[in-house]
Formats: structure tokens, C-alpha cells, sequence
């Protein structure tokens, strides 16, 4: 039991995926190749945004179906900055990370108004204007968006130029959010955002005040998908607003019930599968969608929970 | 801006205002008496269109396709409810989100595997092809003049089935205590089947009233979808009276914004910074309607008050 | 040495018809060729950017890194085509356009890897601009949708066309209903209105604008709205209607009335510009490869085979400027019905002749 | 002897891993009122839902007028004369006072209640018939919900802790009501913690402990050794 | 005399046409438990709403502890001291019946923004749990998941929750609904021994509670006070046996 438990601390599950994610990386680059490299940078910024979506779904109770748009702002910041000659890894992340935190605590204080669906449908309309002021902001690009200066620097090193620097950094991200997020989670703090998603009535009524644990949440979870976002912007070396499209907002939901919702890893499970999937049904088909499809509908039909809850175990504690 | 402009807008955004209407009523109902979140409503929309397409050219005959192709809209939501629908109700919201999310992704491909990804012509009768003149200086096309009427009736309908009869009762009763109204001896499957079936041959309807105006192609759903989602949420989920007020603002905001957005912004910026910001401001207007309805009202403007 | 190329092409969302024609269109000449292209065994690898160009980057690099292909071709959407050219380029391997042509990448960002097998895009509205002015049309309305390739489309239009412009509407990307600006235009009651409308939207505003009983009392001019892609869906509503291109089924060359035939009764469809442009594609390479002795692996001998034009093009007249587009011919058409009841275009005249497009001036290689 | 109303015979059930009920058995005779006794926890409730289908029996049979309408869906159970009143009231919320007694009704059956009658028995819903469910007081949807059952006309009124919240003055009203429908020959299956009301009104008792029954008798008995509810009834 | 912890004056509130508040002024004095009976639909219900903030009245003042507490919200006013066990159980249902006293406890103690430090391991917290459970008698049932518990497991929960709030005073609103004998029995106790020591404002319908642990009764008859005083006097109302108590024996 109790070291069932300590695999189930956010430290063991941030290392796991680390471990796995860098043993992956060491794979193709032994093999040398750079587009699994590519994609492996891409997974795991996917996997880090559907952690962030998956801490908002399953502790917060905070369904977003305006995911895409803090991870665009991120892209965004990268290219912005860039623009402005400002290419540097720990200047340019943090700046995503405020940005699209700022975003997200701006349009929360809004949407926490609502509730359930109402709170999916608020965040949905928020980011479509963001997505519609990206599209208009013809100096970046506009609707059809834009090529980054080049991919950022660390310490004034181009290590990133690397598909496997990028990697690396992406790796190491998805490890340190999974890790901060699993302690969040588990502290005093997540104990009331978890208390509040169950039963509202209640928390307000021992004086806890929800409103601004979901706020903090929120920025949070929408300042860690803008370092997604950022890692994104790197990989494609192009930020464009179909960055922020709803399609890639259902996707990130998706993603998290696919993996289940109940842990933060879940995010990590669905992004790997979906993007995976991507990969091997469409090298086959036109119709590959159709593959995907046929694969969700089942996942969605064949499992009461979240796949990892099958795994893993019980609810988070 | 002369007054048959404003008329000719007026009834442009009424027109669209209804397409909406029919496809958010359907959307209304299955989100509030099942509490399911039905993605794949856009779908049945895009299947009614479909559908009705491919039985006028079949029989040739306008109505009778007309007919055919709704029956049939009908026939393949009660399949899609009894294959995987009726498995997802009772279910998380994700995990409703999740499957039918699938759905749309295995029906679009679906079609267009069997139809192809050119869209489709929808034939339509004469008499309704044309215009007419409403008064001196405004035509209006025929087909739109329909599509106001069947809204509306379809809207009195509804209104009617839902307030008015024991029906109606049972769906809002079932709507947040299944299990008590199966208890006290209603077959509670059945009542979902019928209104899930019923909801999608709207949408089916929806698409067929469509076809003739847009591009009857495999995701002509998915846009709609959004819009109708929104539509619900104006006007409070489970509403009949909400997606009605919801979908005629959206409706009018929406046409009215892009008649009107780069002309009012003229009055207050220059002319070409008003030709970008205008079309910009006009896309988004729906959002920003849907933001300030729901930040003024977290329930939207029918729906009930504790969510 | 066999050949591998990767096709990007938009296959899936509303804008997947126009990709599935040139991809056929590509595809058509490599099954002519039995399979090969410049006499070397030949794999196509088909990716679907699915409109995205972070998706589409993120596969390109897939067809790059892990399939080495020699050749990228396709890629509809000028997006697409930016956001891959660049990776693309850095990799040294040649972009051939089945129907993409960014003003960027015609101008000052020229590349020597780049070749189209289609158009610069302001070529096509500029075709509109210079027939509304042959007409004597003394006040148009423009309209397109809200994004650049819409501005570029106006801006290509008012190059030739030099009467007043009524007003100008940008609307919403991928709109559904067009009552609003119908409704303008009947208002402001102009000598014609010039559209661009790609795709379902241009289907949505076809049919609306027919419907309106506009069609007879205002001229409907067009670029990228009615094509063979677009006809199956409109029909009789587009009946009237005029449009730009560089090509139509009834271009009279023989490669022309062997492609038309062929296309049909391979994919039931009659082709589009698009397919038309694909079938290109793959000949051009086919041509290079040739030169080349089959070599895919002396880049430089290729590109310098391509920028010769080695084929005989279905539209007749085509060659290769310095900055890698095409000098080419184009044309007004309009709709037609068939007698078997399938619709196509048919050219009602040419408007260029030999055109080299206007930003080929700027382009740094010699 | 005709075959009793409804009868449990070795009735398991659970939720998810947990099971609650371990072989519950017993039956209610027409006309006949019978209490459901025990403690908070012990399988009351659980067992009159696994009686309505809404937890699936996974061991036993259930029967209804002698037919076995184990695993039956609950609206067949339901249609075969049973009247619920749940624990926790669950009015409809989204529907007004007057249109919770109607929804589910079955008018012209088993006692011919109306909702006229229903009004005389509970004033204070008729004053609020316009209001939505969830703008009643406690007690006021405690009689709806007593009231809705009722107007399913069932031949067997099961109440899960109907009297709960109710005023004292209310609550005598509702034992009197349920005398005066026992009277009518209406059969009755009742949870409730109120002893002496019961003792008053039932013939029969079920006790029950951790899910299984460990005593039945007759009011007499009970009557007759008061030990036994110190036994079963408290700590 | 000593002043009242918390002073009703003049409220009202009405839905539509219908008082449910009428012109309220009460008092709940240090170390009291103040009784709160009367039909169903009184407005009971909406009173306690109205002291713990989720209700905002027409008119009126609350004040507690010396303070107007009349525009604050739910939270602040429970952080001040007003704890609350609602007519019907609010308790966190996926979280064992420990965690939700943690959560009380928490509330109390302060510290809900802590980001880092698992809530598990601060052992005050689990203590201050413990206890509360041990004294409403839940604690083998400690690690059950709070929305199995029965009916009458979960009222007790609430009871531990508002006491692990360590409130200044106790909003109860029917907490004897749904237990059982037994369980109705310690509860009692319970609350006895909590009396001059926490001042509580009691709603209950079940009169053998009411009449052993209250000092004063109120009796609200349609939204309005028709009597306050002792028990005794209360009991002999006539009003009050019409309208609220009946026939039956009132212990
Ligand atoms: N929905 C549920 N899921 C899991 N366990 C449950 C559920 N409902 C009740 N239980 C458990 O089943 C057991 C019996 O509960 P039940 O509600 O049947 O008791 P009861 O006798 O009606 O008690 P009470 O007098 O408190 O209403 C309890 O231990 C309870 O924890
Ligand atoms: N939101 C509301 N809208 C309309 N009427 C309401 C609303 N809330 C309560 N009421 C009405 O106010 C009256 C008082 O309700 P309240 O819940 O306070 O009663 P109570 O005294 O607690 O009764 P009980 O003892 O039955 O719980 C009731 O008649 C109820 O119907
Ligand atoms: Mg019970
Ligand atoms: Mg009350």
C-alpha cells in the first residue's frame, strides 16, 4: 500500500514519464532520426498542454474549451519577441508563460462566473476572439500566419537549432509541469479546488472562498499551456492562428478523456496515443480520421473511467 | 441607410436566426433532458442535408424527397442512439464529449467516403428558386421566405409539445431525475429514444432548409455546431424559449454586424482602419454577445438558475 | 535510383476537394507514366496538412527526416506553402507548387528550390481586373474574405482595373450566409461585382447570389469561386457567372483532350484547373528527371532541368521565369452544361497573353 | 391463498465492489402494512431500490403479484402497482408543483386518487401549485413527493422516510392520511424512524442489520417485548 | 445582560407576492441554544440562508458579534465564525468523511493557499479531523468516501465539519433529519454538551430534541415571529399547538 503510494507521488510519475519520454529521444538519436526527434518535441509540448487542460478538467472541475488559445498565445509570445529580436529561452518562456497566464486570468474572471457547460461554452467564446484578434493582426502575419526568427536560444547558445536540444527542453518541461502540478494538486490548495468541484455550497460555507483558488488554477494551467505553446512555436519554427482554432481546443479535451481525467498523466497517455495514432493511421489512409474515430467511440463506449484509472488505481488523493 | 436595406437585413437575420432555432432546439433538449452533450448534432445536420439531397434526386419530386430524406434523418439518429448514444447518457460529460466527438470524426469520413469531398447540389423546386417582391424595391429569394415560415412553426410546435403536454413534462422531469420517473412507471429509455430521434430529424431538417443556400459538403456540420452551442447557451440549456430568443439574436447580431459593423465604425475611426477593424469586430460578435449574456447572466437568459 | 516524392495536399475540412483534384490530377500522370517518373520507379507519398500549418511543418519534416523524400510537390493554401518552404528550403530539396503562389515567395524571397507548376496568386484576380476594364465597368464592388489572401485579391484586381470601387467587403473566413452583403451590393447597385471566394464559401455565395435573381443585373466576376470543384455543387446557379483561370477543359492542345478524357474516366469528375495543375506537376518532374538521365541525386542539374520547362504543358504555352513561376496564358470562363448534364468551364476569352507576374522583378536570382 | 403482493426471496445487492444486502427475504400480503426497520447504514433504503430495479438484484428473485420481475427495468415494476415515495424527496425541479403530481400519473386505477384529492390531503400544495419544485419549503416537497406517488395509484405506497422535516402537526396529518389509505385496503411499505406512529399503523415489521433481516413479527410481539427494539433499534 | 452574538433586526424578504421573511428581529445570546420551529414553509429555511449570507434579504440588519455583517457573502461571514449544517447534507462526496473534516479543519486553520506541501502530511490538520469525528461517532467510518455513507451518516458528517470549523456560533438546520434512534440520541448529547460553550441557532421539527436542549423557542408561523420565549411558554401557546404542534404529545 504504502509503496503503491509513493508510485502514485507526483515526483515517481514525473520521473516515469521523463525517463520514458528521454529513453524514447535517446532511441531516435542513436538511430538519427531527426524527425522522431521532431516528434518526439512535439508530443511531449502536447502532452504538456493536455497536463495543464487535464489539472483544470480533473481537479479544478473546469472544463475548457479554450485550451488552444493560452497555447496559441504562447506561440505567439515567441513569435512576438522574436520580432522584436529577443530569442532567448529564459526571457522568451517565462513571457509565454505570463502571457497566456495573464490571458487566462483575465477572461476567468468572466468565465468563473459560469458553471458546467455554460463555463465550457464562456471559455469556448473567449477564444475565438483571441483566435479572431490573432487573425487580424496583420503585422504578425495575420490569418496566415507567420515564420518565427528562428528558434530560441539558451543562455546565447543555439542548442535548439538541434531537433534533439528541442527535445530536451521539451522533455524536461513536461516533467517539471507534471511535477509542480502533481504537488499542487496534492497540497492544502488542491484539496479545496477538489472540495469545490465536488460541492460548491459546501467549501463556501466553511469560508473558503473558491473564486480565487479556480483564478489561481486557471492562470496557472493557462500559463503552463503557453509554455506549450511555446515549445510548439519552436518545433514548427510557424505560428499561425489555427494555433488557437476550437478544433485544437476538442482536441485537448480529447486528449484528457482519452487518458482519463482523474490523474494528471492521463493527459500525457492521451497526447502520446492521439498523436501516435495521427502518425500511424494516417501514413495508410486519406480516411484516417475515420481510424481515429472508430478508436475514440470505442475508447469512449469500452471504459466506464479514465484508461490510467484502470492502471494506476483510484482517485488522486 | 435606407429603409429597405434595414428591412432586407432584418429579415436575413430572422432567416438565419430559424436555421439556428432548429438546429439549437434539437441541441437543447438533448443537452437538458438527458444532460448529454451531444457534439455530433452538427452531423445529423449535415446527414439531413444529405439525405434530402439525395431523395429529391432519387424521386424527383421536391416534397416527397423532402419527406424521404427527413424519415431517414429520423431512422439514422434512433441507429446512432441504439449503437452508441444510449451507452453515453448517464455518463461524465468527457466521456460524452469524447465518444461523440468520435462520432462526428467516423460519420464525416463516412460520408465522404460514399459521397466524396465535392459538395453536393441540392435540387429544389422552381416556384421556390426565384424571388419575389415585398414591396417596391425589396426582392427577396422565396426559399428564405420558407425557411422564416418553417421556423416559426416548428418553434410554435415545440413551445407547444413542451409546455403544454404531459410529454413535454416527462422530458423536463427526465431531464435531471431519470431514474425516479422510470420508478414511477414511465419507460425512460423510450422517452430519450424519442427525443433524441425527434432532435435529430430537426437537425436533419435544419440541413435540408440549408442545403439549397450552402455548400451541402461533409463538414458543413461543424461550424453550426459551434454556433448552435451557443445559441443553447444564450438562451439557458434546456430552453425551448431560450434557443428560440438565442437564436434570433444571434441571428441578427450576426447579419447586422456585417451589414452595419464597417459603416458605424466609420463614424468614429478612418475609413480604411474601419474596413479592417469592421469585418474583424463582425466575427467575433457572436462571442462577444455569448460572453456579456453569460457574464450578466451565468445561466443564460432562460436557463434555470441554479446549473 | 527510384524516386521518392512527397505530396502535400489539404484532404480533409471543406477546402479537401480542390487537394483531391490535384492530388488525382499528380497521381493521374504518374499511373500514365507506368508508374515512373523520368524512367525511374516511383513512390508518392500523400500527407493531408489538413489546412494547418503546424500540422503540415510537422509532417513535412516526417517526409523529409524519415522518408527522404527527393522531391516535396502539392500544398493548395499559400499558409500551408509558407510555413513548410522554409524547412523545405533549409534542406535543400526542390517545392514544387501544384497550386499555392505567395507573392513572398515570387518577390524578394525567391527561392532557387522553388517552382510552380501553377500561378502567382494575383495573376488570377488580375485577369478579372483587366476584363472588368476591357468591359468599360465603371464602378465595382469588391468582395473577399477577411484574410490576406483576400486583400491580396483585391489589390491584384485594382492593378488592371482602374474605375471606381464602390465599396470594398471583407467578410468573415469561412462564412455560411451572405444575405447581409448581398442585400449591400443590391444597395450600392454597381456596373459588377468581383469575388473571391474559395471553396464552400464560394458555393454558399453562388448559389445566394443566384437565388437573389442578382445574377442578370449585376455581372458576377470571379476568381477561385467557380471551378470544376465548386460546379457539382452549384449547377445551374452559376449559369451567367464569369471567373479567371489559366486553364479549361476545352483548351485546345492534344496533351489537353488525352488528360480531360483519361482524368474522367479514372475518377468519374471532371477535372479542375487544380487537377490540371497536379497532371502538370508530375510531367514537369517527369521532364527534369529526364534531362537528368534519371538522377535525383544532382540537385543541381535538376532544378537547372526544371527551370527548362521539359514538358508539354495541357494548357499549351508554359515556361519558366527566373523566380520559378510559370509565363503562361490566361483566360476568362465561364460555366457551362454538358450534354450528359455534368457541368464544366469553357474559355470565353484570353486576357493574357504570356504573362509573367509582377513581382518576378524583384526576385535577386538571375 | 393468492400470492402475495410483492415478495423478495434472497435478495443480494451492492454498489460497485461493496455489497449491502445479503440475502434479504420477505414479503408484503395485499393490504397489509409492513415497516422496514434498523438502523442509519443497515440496507433500508438500499433494499427498496433494488425492489424498484433501480440497483440490479444480483442474487435472488423479486416477485409482484407472483411474478418474477427480477432484473425487470423500474418503470415495468413500477406499472405493476407500486407507488414510491424516495428518500430525499427528488421533486422534479423543472417542474411546477402541479406539474410533478401530473407527470407520472395513472389516472383511473387502483384507488382513483385525483389531484383534487391530493389537494385535500395536502392544502398547502395546492396554495403553491404554480410554483417551481425547488421554490417549496422541506416539508412542502415531502408532500409533493407523497402526492406524486399517490397519484401513480399504486396498490402498494412505498415510503422511504416520508415524515423526515415534517412539522409535527403535518406529520400526525400524513399517519392519519396513511391510516385512512390502509383503511381503503391500499397495502403499505414504510421506512421511518418515528416508532410509536408505526407501532400505531403497521401490522407487520422487518428489522433489519447489515443488510440482512434478523427479525420479523407482528405489532403484538413488539408490543409484547419491548427489549427487542433496544435490541435491534439502538446501540 | 449580556449582549447577543447575533442580532436579527427587521428582516424581510419576499419571492413575488410571498413573504417568507416578515419583519424578523431576534437574538441569539452567548452560550444559548435558541430554538427555531414552526410549519413547513415558515421560511425556517430562508432565515438561516439569510444569516449565513447565501439569501440577501430585502430589508434588515444582521449583525454578529458586534458586527454588521448585512453585505458580506457566505464565506466571509463563515470566516468570521458562523458555521452552518444544512437541512439538506452538503458534503464533498468524492472525498473520504476524514478528508472533508480536513477541509473544515483546513478552513479554520488557515493555510488554503498552500501550493506545496501535500495537505496529508500536516498532522494538525488529521487530528483536528480525528477529533471531530470521534466525537460525532464516525470514526470507523473515517475513510469511506463520504458520498457512500447512508443518510444518517452523512448528517452526522456535517455536524463533525462545522465543528472542526470551530464556529462562534452554530447555524443547525434540522441536523436530527434522518438519524436513527440511536444515532439521534447521541447526537443530542452531543450538542448538550457543546450547550453554553457554543451558542447554537436550532431549526429541527423533532420536538424531544427541541424542548431537551433548548433556553428559548421561536416560533415563526408564515414568515413572521409569533412568540419568542421558554419552552414552557411555548409549549402552552395555543397558536403554537394549532398551528404547529397538533395532538401529538410533545414529550
Ligand atoms: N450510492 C451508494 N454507493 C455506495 N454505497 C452506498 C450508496 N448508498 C448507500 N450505500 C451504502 O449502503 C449501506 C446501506 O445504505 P442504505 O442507504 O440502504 O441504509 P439505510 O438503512 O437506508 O440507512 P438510513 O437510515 O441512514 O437511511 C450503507 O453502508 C451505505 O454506506
Ligand atoms: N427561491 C424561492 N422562490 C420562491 N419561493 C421560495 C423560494 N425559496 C423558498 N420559497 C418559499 O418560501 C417559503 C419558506 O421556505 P423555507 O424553506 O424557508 O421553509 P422552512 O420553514 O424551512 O420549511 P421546512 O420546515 O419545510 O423546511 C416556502 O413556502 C417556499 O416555497
Ligand atoms: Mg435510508
Ligand atoms: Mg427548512
Amino acid at each position: 500500500m504504502a509503496r503503491m503510494s509513493r508510485l502514485r507521488s507526483p515526483g515517481a510519475i514525473a520521473l516515469l514519464v521523463t525517463l520514458g519520454f528521454l529513453a524514447a529521444l535517446a532511441v531516435a538519436y542513436v538511430q538519427d532520426s531527426t524527425y522522431w526527434m521532431a516528434t518526439l518535441a512535439r508530443m511531449a509540448a502536447l502532452a504538456l498542454s493536455a497536463v495543464s487542460l487535464s489539472f483544470l478538467v480533473g481537479q479544478a472541475g473546469l472544463v475548457s474549451f479554450g485550451h488552444a488559445a493560452p497555447v496559441g498565445i504562447g506561440a505567439y509570445a515567441v513569435l512576438i519577441a522574436g520580432e522584436f529580436g529577443v530569442r532567448e529561452v529564459m526571457i522568451v518562456l517565462p513571457l509565454a508563460f505570463a502571457a497566456a497566464a495573464l490571458f487566462s486570468a483575465l477572461t476567468g474572471a468572466i468565465a468563473l462566473r459560469t458553471r458546467g457547460v455554460y463555463f465550457i461554452m464562456i471559455t469556448l467564446a473567449f477564444a475565438q476572439m483571441a483566435f479572431y484578434v490573432a487573425a487580424s493582426l496583420s503585422a504578425f502575419g495575420g490569418d496566415d500566419g507567420m515564420a518565427i526568427a528562428g528558434r530560441s536560444t539558451f543562455l546565447g547558445e543555439r542548442i535548439l537549432r538541434r531537433d534533439h536540444g528541442l527535445a530536451l527542453l521539451a522533455i524536461g518541461l513536461l516533467g517539471v509541469g507534471l511535477f509542480v502540478l502533481g504537488r499542487v494538486t496534492a497540497s492544502k490548495f488542491g484539496l479545496v479546488l477538489r472540495a469545490a468541484r465536488d460541492n460548491e455550497t459546501r467549501v463556501r460555507a466553511l469560508g473558503l472562498a473558491t473564486y480565487g483558488h479556480r483564478l489561481a488554477a486557471l492562470a496557472l494551467a493557462g500559463g503552463v499551456a503557453g509554455l506549450s505553446g511555446a515549445l510548439l512555436a519552436n518545433q514548427a519554427e510557424f505560428v499561425s492562428p489555427s494555433y488557437m482554432n476550437w478544433h485544437v481546443s476538442g482536441q485537448a479535451i480529447v486528449m484528457v478523456a482519452l487518458g482519463g481525467a482523474g490523474h494528471l498523466v492521463g493527459g500525457v497517455i492521451g497526447a502520446v496515443a492521439v498523436t501516435l495514432l495521427d502518425e500511424a493511421i494516417g501514413h495508410y489512409t486519406e480516411y484516417w480520421k475515420l481510424g481515429l474515430g472508430l478508436v475514440v467511440v470505442g475508447a469512449a463506449l469500452l471504459r466506464g473511467r479514465g484508461l490510467l484509472r484502470r492502471i494506476v488505481g483510484g482517485q488522486h488523493d | 441607410m435606407s429603409t429597405v436595406l434595414l428591412v432586407s437585413q432584418l429579415l436575413n437575420g430572422l432567416q438565419l436566426g430559424l436555421v439556428l432555432f432548429l438546429v439549437a432546439a434539437g441541441l437543447t433538449l438533448v443537452f437538458g433532458v438527458m444532460d448529454f452533450i451531444n457534439l455530433a448534432h452538427g452531423v445529423q445536420y449535415m446527414l439531413g442535408a444529405y439525405l434530402v439531397a439525395m431523395c429529391v434526386g432519387f424521386t424527383g419530386h421536391f416534397g416527397l424527397g423532402l419527406l424521404l430524406g427527413l424519415i431517414g434523418a429520423l431512422v439514422l439518429g434512433i441507429v446512432l442512439e441504439w449503437l452508441v448514444f444510449r451507452h453515453l447518457t448517464r455518463r461524465d460529460h468527457l466521456e460524452q464529449v469524447l465518444g461523440t466527438f468520435g462520432v462526428i470524426l467516423v460519420v464525416t469520413e463516412g460520408v465522404r467516403m460514399i459521397f466524396g469531398t465535392a459538395p453536393l447540389a441540392m435540387p429544389m423546386p422552381v416556384a421556390l428558386s426565384g424571388s419575389v417582391t415585398l414591396f417596391p424595391g425589396l426582392n427577396y429569394p422565396v426559399w428564405r421566405l420558407v425557411i422564416i415560415a418553417v421556423g416559426l412553426a416548428v418553434a410554435g410546435l415545440l413551445w407547444f409539445l413542451v409546455h403544454r403536454t404531459r410529454l413535454g413534462m416527462l422530458v423536463r422531469a427526465g431531464s435531471t431525475h431519470p431514474g425516479i420517473v422510470s420508478a414511477l412507471g414511465v419507460n425512460i429509455d423510450r422517452l430519450f429514444l424519442f427525443v433524441f430521434a425527434f432532435g435529430a430529424m430537426l437537425a436533419g431538417l435544419a440541413g435540408a432548409m440549408a442545403g439549397p443556400l450552402v455548400s451541402v459538403e461533409p463538414t458543413m456540420g461543424d461550424n453550426v455546431l459551434i454556433i448552435a452551442f451557443v445559441v443553447v447557451v444564450i438562451g439557458g440549456i434546456g430552453s425551448i424559449k431560450g434557443a428560440f430568443v438565442g437564436a434570433l439574436a444571434v441571428g441578427l447580431v450576426d447579419t447586422l454586424g456585417r451589414a452595419f459593423a464597417v459603416d458605424l465604425l466609420r463614424l468614429v475611426m478612418d475609413r480604411s482602419a474601419a474596413a479592417t477593424a469592421g469585418p474583424a469586430l463582425s466575427s467575433m460578435l457572436i462571442y462577444v454577445l455569448m460572453a456579456l449574456v453569460l457574464g450578466l447572466r451565468p445561466s443564460g437568459l432562460f436557463g434555470p438558475k441554479k446549473a | 535510383e527510384p524516386v521518392k516524392v512527397g505530396f502535400v495536399a489539404t484532404l480533409s475540412g471543406p477546402s479537401a476537394p480542390l487537394g483531391v483534384h490535384m492530388r488525382n490530377g499528380f497521381q493521374l500522370a504518374v499511373k500514365e507514366l507506368g508508374g515512373q517518373l523520368g524512367g525511374q520507379p516511383t513512390e508518392v507519398i500523400v500527407v493531408d496538412d489538413e489546412l494547418k500549418p503546424d500540422v503540415a511543418v510537422s509532417k513535412v519534416k516526417g517526409l523529409l527526416d524519415r522518408d527522404k523524400v527527393d522531391v516535396i510537390a502539392g500544398v493548395v493554401f499559400s499558409n500551408v506553402m509558407m510555413a513548410i518552404s522554409k524547412p523545405v528550403f533549409e534542406n535543400e530539396t526542390v517545392l514544387i507548387s501544384g497550386n499555392a503562389g505567395p507573392s513572398p515567395l515570387a518577390g524578394k524571397g525567391c527561392s532557387p528550390y522553388f517552382f510552380a507548376a501553377s500561378y502567382q496568386n494575383d495573376q488570377v484576380h488580375e485577369i478579372m481586373g483587366k476584363y472588368a476594364q476591357d468591359q468599360g465597368f465603371k464602378r465595382v464592388v469588391l468582395m473577399t474574405p477577411n484574410y490576406q489572401a483576400g486583400k491580396d485579391a483585391m489589390a491584384g484586381f485594382k492593378r488592371h482595373f482602374k474605375g471606381e470601387v464602390a465599396e470594398e467587403i471583407l467578410t468573415p473566413l469561412g462564412q455560411l450566409d451572405f444575405s447581409a452583403e448581398i442585400a449591400k451590393i443590391q444597395a450600392a447597385n454597381p456596373d459588377a461585382l468581383f469575388t473571391f471566394m474559395p471553396g464552400g464559401m464560394g458555393v454558399n455565395l453562388v448559389k445566394q447570389y443566384a437565388q437573389a435573381g442578382l445574377t442578370t443585373k449585376i455581372p458576377f466576376l470571379s476568381s477561385f469561386t467557380i471551378d470544376e470543384t465548386t460546379l457539382p455543387a452549384t449547377q445551374e446557379a452559376s449559369i451567367g457567372m464569369l471567373s479567371g483561370a489559366n486553364w479549361a477543359p476545352n483548351i485546345d492542345t492534344p496533351e489537353n483532350k488525352a488528360f480531360v478524357a483519361a482524368f474522367e474516366k479514372e475518377y468519374g469528375i471532371v477535372p479542375s484547373l487544380y487537377a490540371a495543375q497536379g497532371y502538370d506537376a508530375a510531367k514537369m518532374i517527369d521532364g527534369a528527371l529526364k534531362a537528368t538521365g534519371g538522377k535525383v541525386s544532382d540537385k543541381a542539374a535538376f532544378r537547372k532541368a526544371l527551370a527548362s520547362a521539359p514538358f508539354k504543358s495541357v494548357r499549351g504555352d508554359f515556361s519558366i521565369g527566373k523566380n520559378g513561376f510559370p509565363l503562361q496564358d490566361f483566360y476568362v470562363v465561364k460555366p457551362v452544361k454538358r450534354a450528359d448534364g455534368k457541368y464544366e468551364t469553357v474559355t470565353v476569352s484570353k486576357v493574357f497573353d504570356n504573362m509573367t507576374d509582377a513581382y518576378a522583378a524583384e526576385c535577386p536570382l538571375k | 391463498m393468492s400470492a402475495p403482493l410483492i415478495a423478495l426471496e434472497g435478495v443480494e445487492a451492492g454498489y460497485g465492489p461493496a455489497q449491502v444486502l445479503f440475502g434479504v427475504s420477505f414479503a408484503v400480503n395485499a393490504g397489509e402494512v409492513v415497516t422496514l426497520m434498523g438502523r442509519n447504514g443497515m440496507g433500508k433504503s438500499t433494499t427498496l431500490r433494488t425492489l424498484f430495479g433501480l440497483l440490479p438484484a444480483r442474487a435472488g428473485r423479486i416477485l409482484i403479484n407472483g411474478a418474477d420481475l427480477t432484473g425487470a427495468p423500474p418503470h415495468r415494476i413500477a406499472s405493476a402497482g407500486l407507488g414510491y415515495v424516495p428518500e430525499g424527496r427528488q421533486i422534479f425541479p423543472r417542474l411546477t408543483v402541479e406539474e410533478n403530481l401530473v407527470a407520472t400519473a395513472s389516472p383511473g386505477r387502483g384507488h382513483g386518487w385525483t389531484l383534487a384529492r391530493v389537494y385535500a390531503l395536502f392544502p398547502r400544495l395546492e396554495e403553491r401549485r404554480r410554483n417551481m419544485g425547488p421554490e417549496l419549503s422541506g416539508g412542502e416537497q415531502q408532500m409533493l413527493a407523497i402526492g406524486r406517488a399517490l397519484m401513480t395509484n399504486p396498490d402498494l405506497l412505498v415510503l422511504d422516510e416520508a415524515t423526515e422535516g415534517l412539522a409535527p402537526v403535518i406529520r400526525a396529518d400524513i399517519w392519519t392520511a396513511l391510516a385512512a389509505l390502509r383503511a381503503e385496503g391500499l397495502a403499505i411499505l414504510v421506512v421511518d424512524k418515528n416508532l410509536e406512529a408505526l407501532l400505531r399503523l403497521a401490522d407487520r415489521h422487518v428489522v433489519m442489520e447489515a443488510g440482512r433481516v434478523t427479525w420479523t413479527g407482528s405489532t403484538a410481539e413488539v408490543q409484547a417485548d419491548p427489549s427487542l427494539i433496544t435490541r435491534y433499534l439502538e446501540v | 445582560m449580556t449582549e447577543p452574538i447575533l442580532r436579527l433586526e427587521n428582516l424581510s424578504k419576499s419571492y413575488g407576492a410571498l413573504t417568507v421573511t416578515s419583519d424578523v428581529s431576534l437574538d441569539l445570546r452567548p452560550g444559548e441554544v435558541h430554538a427555531l420551529i414552526g410549519p413547513n414553509g415558515a421560511g425556517k429555511t430562508t432565515l438561516v440562508g439569510e444569516i449565513a449570507g447565501a439569501v440577501t434579504p430585502d430589508a434588515g440588519r444582521i449583525l454578529f458579534a458586534g458586527r454588521d455583517v448585512t453585505q458580506l457573502n457566505v464565506s466571509a461571514r463563515a470566516r468570521l465564525g458562523l458555521g452552518r449544517v444544512f437541512q439538506i447534507s452538503q458534503v464533498v462526496g468524492s472525498f473520504s468523511a476524514r478528508d472533508n473534516v480536513r477541509l473544515a479543519a483546513l478552513a479554520h486553520r488557515g493555510g488554503s493557499w498552500g501550493l506545496w506541501r501535500p495537505a496529508s502530511s500536516d498532522a494538525a490538520l488529521t487530528a483536528a479531523a480525528d477529533a471531530a469525528l470521534d466525537r460525532v461517532g464516525l470514526s470507523a467510518r473515517a475513510d469511506v468516501a463520504a458520498g457512500v455513507l447512508a443518510h444518517g451518516e452523512r448528517r452526522a458528517l456535517e455536524l463533525a465539519m462545522a465543528l472542526a470549523q470551530a464556529p462562534k456560533v452554530l447555524l443547525l438546520d434540522e441536523p436530527m433529519a434522518g438519524t436513527g434512534r440511536a444515532e439521534g440520541a447521541r447526537l443530542t448529547e452531543l450538542l448538550l454538551s457543546l450547550k453554553g460553550t457554543l451558542p447554537m441557532l436550532l431549526v429541527e421539527h423533532d420536538m424531544a430534541t427541541v424542548f431537551a436542549l433548548a433556553d428559548r423557542i421561536t416560533v415563526l408561523i408564515g414568515g413572521a415571529v409569533a412568540i419568542t420565549g421558554t419552552p414552557e411558554a411555548v409549549r402552552a401557546d395555543p397558536q403554537v399547538r394549532r398551528a404547529y404542534l397538533g395532538e401529538e404529545d410533545a414529550v
